[in-house]
């Protein structure tokens, strides 16, 4: 059981770091989305500081969403995945595996990238610590919610767009705690935990039922 | 009982049923819509009393509730065919799911709306980032999605096993976004939301908004039905019965 | 031994067959024959139990393989149009990946052994990625040496394979039945066995109409066509 | 008259409301109507076809009229 | 020539139009992401109407670029575009004429749902009048643009996120003077005709050049 | 006339041939033979002037194929593994596009006549997404019959066509050859004609150690191997 979950994080983590280009892919798109909205709304100090944590949290949505497009399509395009199905191992486990790799190498960065990102918009240290942990328990939401639209939309045209109206209506939640907590911790007096507390609980139950949800949709998709 | 549901599950027995009802069902909402709008416009007062009374722009409550009820309802019921079919893989429920999705959609824009235009007078604004509103916004977003997704697969079973897959996490997921909408900070989430109540409105008022959803809750059964006809007639083409019956319409 | 009962299968809106049954015993192959879009593929798919017939029942040793489920899929080798492997790995490493899902007790030795077999000696840590065709389906191949499973399911294995390979292939089939196993296959071309038998199943044949499309696209209503 | 249709001076929002959210209701009976007639002549063409398949021109007529009936 | 033109023109409406929601799918991806940055941001009026332009250019920005992903993939993925490179015709014209009608099908419907998203925002009439025309200016250079890096990354695994690397600070200008016209016209003592000028002259070098550019990148792409 | 003087192809870092001239005059017909993984597919691309190749030249009618362009591809008909049809469009539209681009006089009726004689009759309307992998290959090959390109270039045209497609196939690659046309092609199979000649290339045949890997992959290194 922990042989085979090895095997596929070991694969998938093999095979973007084959491609190295694919990993930076989705961490510079997140610094351009990031980036441009200053561009776009002018440079106030005041107002750049209330959008910050919005803005990163918007630009974590759509960078993640992006990047969940390939999650199954490659194996799907070149049927590894009908032969994943086909191995008598449990589904959900291999897509588990899979999501796992694929936060690893597409959510985690941007938690480590947050930092710099929080300068851009002058927030305080604080504030960038606050960030950090919200986008560390949040964006494995992401990926695991991400995974059943992914799954769903397998081998569409269009799919990427489509995943997208699929799947940002239900990032909603994240969205909100993870950018409330941020903005909350700007102000002296609020707590941050019950945010946590919030996202916290989100992932345990996206944990036991996206793997599941994902397979089943993988089932419906590849016949 | 039971053996009367399973013969009705059959689309070959739903199909000629189906065409008996539309008729009562189109022409009941007809009649209570028109009740509805002539009660809603002549028996009840110019404005809506309360703390914060309403001129007579009041009056698109009597579209705007019951549609935002429908639209509401209709995904609940979208949801449950939707996992009927996946549950115990009846072809009819996917039907079902899809034949009410657009009428649902339809009256989540009317929602949106009339909400809008309600709002233009009384909050001086088309749209603000209301829960109230947003939530209907998000409700509207996932009717599309439903859509968008079966129209985006060829192959009509996995099309429809795909979108009702998709029904049941949305819906999974719909109190969880509401109430994320509705209460954005948890620390102080209990002091936000306050409900209007129906209680104490007037009773008059009262009477035209119910029948005017009674009249919705019918238009959508007959459109959900029509609906689902032509849909049976395009799935089970290349049997007998379907085209017995081509035959016969083509003569009538 | 593989029973199917009253299958149907449709695709979209079409009946490709219905009230199909047989029996594939032990040390049996399997040729499904049949003109282009007679249902080969979907049928091979059913079997593997990629896709879910409309109605009818498919039997594994008794048991129906939905039921089944990951125990039916340890019995498989299924061999699709596409190659399953990564080109981003080397074949090596493709196998290696491949084995450990199976249980197949395959060391690495035993990979680059298979691999030499089928030709690929010296090919083994190139991305496959940078194979040509007929060598990515090589590759692929090369886990009939490695796997025991004793179902094969196997669509089109000749295709892009130069004579070499095609014998190559029917050895490594003959002895799979041989051995007791069973081999559910469609091609082109003819087969021949050295041990065994075959059963032959063609698909589309007693009723001509089949051919017919059932109905038009739903999607293809309503808009000018191009040019 | 007039008075019922200022509505009090909202006039506007008011019949905009009523007016758009009937107009869509009648567009859906209208469109499912289309639908319907649509689907029974495609159904009805189809096991034309059929029957007719055993002469062999058939196809090529069928397939003439609509492109005819497409452009 | 205007035969082959019309052609191809005909040819990627009708097959958009097969798959109605395909031209849906950018509209609502536009509206979710316009939509999405109230939750995150939180939805104070005046900061929602300073926010209005730039989210609406960056939304614009992303929709158009994710949309490009499908530009020429589908054509590549079925060897219709191998086809296309050896019938003989000038290629940069079928380029174009796939270029206008990904633009209809995609950048024009943007336009026309501007002022309901304005409203969310917020914004006044003139503004929302302002923010059309420069959507109309801005969103033809998107997809000119957008082309020659759809056409580059033709074929790589992750295309859609490395298009995004690819064309984003391409996008820039557009965004500074789209947002700014309409950021401008707020302001009742100044001009947007500047604006206008600019991104006009823009959209005519885009038009000559980048239907060749990307012809040469399709070239490159295919070999 | 298509003549190849000192031709040198790679494909990544490996080179698969060189110093490869010939000549194909018109009434015949050119089999490219060869192992999988020899190099057919990218000579036929480099003929057909979408690959360019590491050096040497390629003549089409005594000028060099990229120098003359687009007035090369316009007697040329290329079909490689992949089959060049859009799924969304019936086989009908998908014709009637080609004919435009190619500038050939074909009416509606012509492109339904090539429809039928291929095997697709009552299919025309339906999007080609809903045929089976050998249909769309059929669909493509519809163009061999309403084309007039004077050049034929086929990477592996017989794969997953039945045996009628075979037949039908092979009728016209003997009528292009019997009317003045030259066809370069390639296949596993064996090719007969009725008239015109057949030229014989059998690459990578000479020198067997050109199927070793002349390098390993650079993107190969430094990371572990799965499993
Ligand atoms: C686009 C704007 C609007 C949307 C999307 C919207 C949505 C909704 C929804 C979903 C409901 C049903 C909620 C429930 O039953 O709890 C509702 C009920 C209601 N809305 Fe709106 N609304 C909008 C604007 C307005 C405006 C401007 C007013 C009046 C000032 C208004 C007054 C009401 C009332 C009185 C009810 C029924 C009371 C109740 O059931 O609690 N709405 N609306
Ligand atoms: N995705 C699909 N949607 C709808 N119909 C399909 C689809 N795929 C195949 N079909 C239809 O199903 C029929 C059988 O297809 P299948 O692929 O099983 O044929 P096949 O016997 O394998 O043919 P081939 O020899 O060409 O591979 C075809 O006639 C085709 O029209
Ligand atoms: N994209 C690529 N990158 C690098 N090397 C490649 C690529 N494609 C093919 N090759 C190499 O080029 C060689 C020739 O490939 P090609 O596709 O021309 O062979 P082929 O003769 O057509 O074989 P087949 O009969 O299998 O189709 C192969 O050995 C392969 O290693
Ligand atoms: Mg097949
Ligand atoms: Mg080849």
């Amino acid at each position: 059981m922990l042989k085979v979950f090895g095997c596929i994080l070991g694969r998938d983590i093999t095979l973007a770091l084959r491609r190295r280009t694919d990993v930076l892919t989705t961490l510079f798109f997140f610094i351009i989305v990031v980036s441009l909205f200053p561009l776009g709304v002018g440079s106030e100090r005041e107002m750049l500081r209330e959008l910050g944590p919005g803005v990163v949290w918007v630009a974590a949505l759509l960078a993640s969403m992006l990047a969940l497009e390939r999650l199954f399509a490659a194996d799907f395009d070149d049927g590894t995945l009908e032969q994943m199905m086909l191995t008598g191992q449990p589904l959900a486990l291999l897509v588990l595996a899979k999501i796992v790799a694929h936060w690893l190498l597409t959510g985690l960065p941007l938690v480590f990238i947050a930092p710099l990102v929080g300068m851009q918009y002058h927030l305080s240290d604080g504030a960038i610590w606050i960030m950090m942990a919200s986008l560390a328990v949040g964006t494995p939401i992401l990926s695991l919610l991400g995974a059943i639209g992914a799954a769903l939309t397998l081998g569409l045209r269009g799919g990427g767009i489509l995943l997208s109206l699929l799947i940002l209506p239900l990032y909603i939640p994240v969205l909100v705690y993870g950018s409330g907590a941020v903005a909350v911790s700007m102000i002296e007096i609020a707590d941050t935990q019950p945010y946590f507390y919030l996202l916290g609980a989100f992932l345990l139950l996206a944990l036991l039922f996206a793997p599941l949800a994902s397979a089943a949709a993988l089932r419906i998709s590849v016949e | 009982m039971t053996i009367n549901l399973f013969k009705y599950a059959a689309p070959t027995a739903f199909y000629p049923a189906a065409g008996r009802l539309i008729p009562w069902f189109g022409g009941l909402a007809l009649i209570l819509i028109l009740f509805s709008l002539y009660w809603g416009f002549f028996e009840t007062p110019e404005r809506l009393g309360g703390s914060n009374p309403q001129k007579e722009y009041y009056r698109i409550i009597f579209i705007h509730v019951p549609a935002a009820w429908m639209s509401m309802w209709l995904y609940l019921v979208l949801a449950a065919w939707s996992a009927i079919g996946l549950v115990f893989n009846t072809r009819l429920s996917f039907m079902m799911a899809n034949a009410v999705a657009p009428t649902g959609a339809i009256f989540t824009f009317i929602a949106l709306w009339t909400g809008a235009f309600w709002g233009r007078p009384s909050w001086g604004t088309y749209w603000d980032w209301d829960p109230r509103l947003t939530s209907e916004l998000i409700l509207f977003f996932l009717y599309i999605g439903y859509i968008a997704l079966h129209s985006a697969i060829d192959d009509t079973r996995r099309a429809d096993r795909a979108s009702a897959l998709l029904a049941i996490v949305g819906l999974v997921m719909l109190p969880i976004i509401f109430w994320s909408i509705n209460c954005p900070d948890p620390n102080q989430c209990a002091a936000l939301h306050q409900r209007s109540s129906l209680s104490n409105i007037e009773s008059n008022i009262l009477t035209a908004m119910l029948t005017m959803t009674l009249g919705f809750w019918l238009y959508s059964f007959a459109t959900s039905f029509a609906r689902l006809r032509g849909i049976i007639l395009l799935r089970e083409s290349d049997s007998g019965w379907v085209r017995k019956i081509v035959e016969r319409e083509a003569r009538t | 031994m593989l029973e199917v009962a009253a299958l149907a299968c449709r695709r979209g809106d079409r009946h490709l067959f219905s009230d199909l049954s047989l029996t594939v015993r032990p040390r049996t192959l399997l040729h499904v024959r049949g003109r282009n879009g007679s249902g080969k593929t979907t049928l091979l798919r059913a079997l593997s139990g990629l896709l879910r017939p409309e109605t009818g029942s498919i039997r594994w040793r008794g048991e129906d393989i939905h039921h089944l489920g990951d125990d039916f899929n340890r019995d498989l080798l299924y061999f699709g149009h596409l190659n399953g492997i990564k080109a981003d790995l080397t074949g090596l490493e493709n196998l290696r990946v491949m084995a450990t899902l199976d249980q197949d007790p395959a060391s690495d030795d035993d990979i680059l052994d298979a691999l030499e077999h089928i030709g690929l000696g010296g090919f083994e840590d190139l991305p496959t990625r940078m194979l040509s065709q007929g060598q990515k389906k090589r590759v692929a191949l090369a886990r009939l040496i490695l796997s025991n499973a004793p179902l094969w399911i196997l669509d089109e294995p000749f295709t892009a394979l130069d004579s070499d390979a095609v014998h190559l292939l029917q050895t490594l089939i003959s002895k799979q039945v041989a051995d007791g196993g069973t081999v559910v296959l469609t091609t082109h071309q003819e087969v021949e066995l050295t041990r065994g038998q075959i059963q032959r199943l063609t698909l589309g044949a007693h009723d001509t109409d089949m051919q017919e499309p059932a109905e038009e696209a739903p999607s293809n209503e309503g808009s000018a066509p191009p040019c | 008259m007039m008075n019922f249709l200022q509505q009090g001076g909202f006039g506007f929002y008011v019949w905009a409301s009523f007016g758009v959210t009937f107009a869509l209701m009648i567009a859906e009976v209208v469109q499912l109507g289309r639908n319907r007639r649509t689907i029974l002549a495609r159904v009805g063409r189809l096991s034309r076809l059929r029957g007719q398949r055993a002469d062999a021109g058939s196809h090529r007529r069928h397939a003439s009229e609509s492109s005819g009936g497409q452009a």
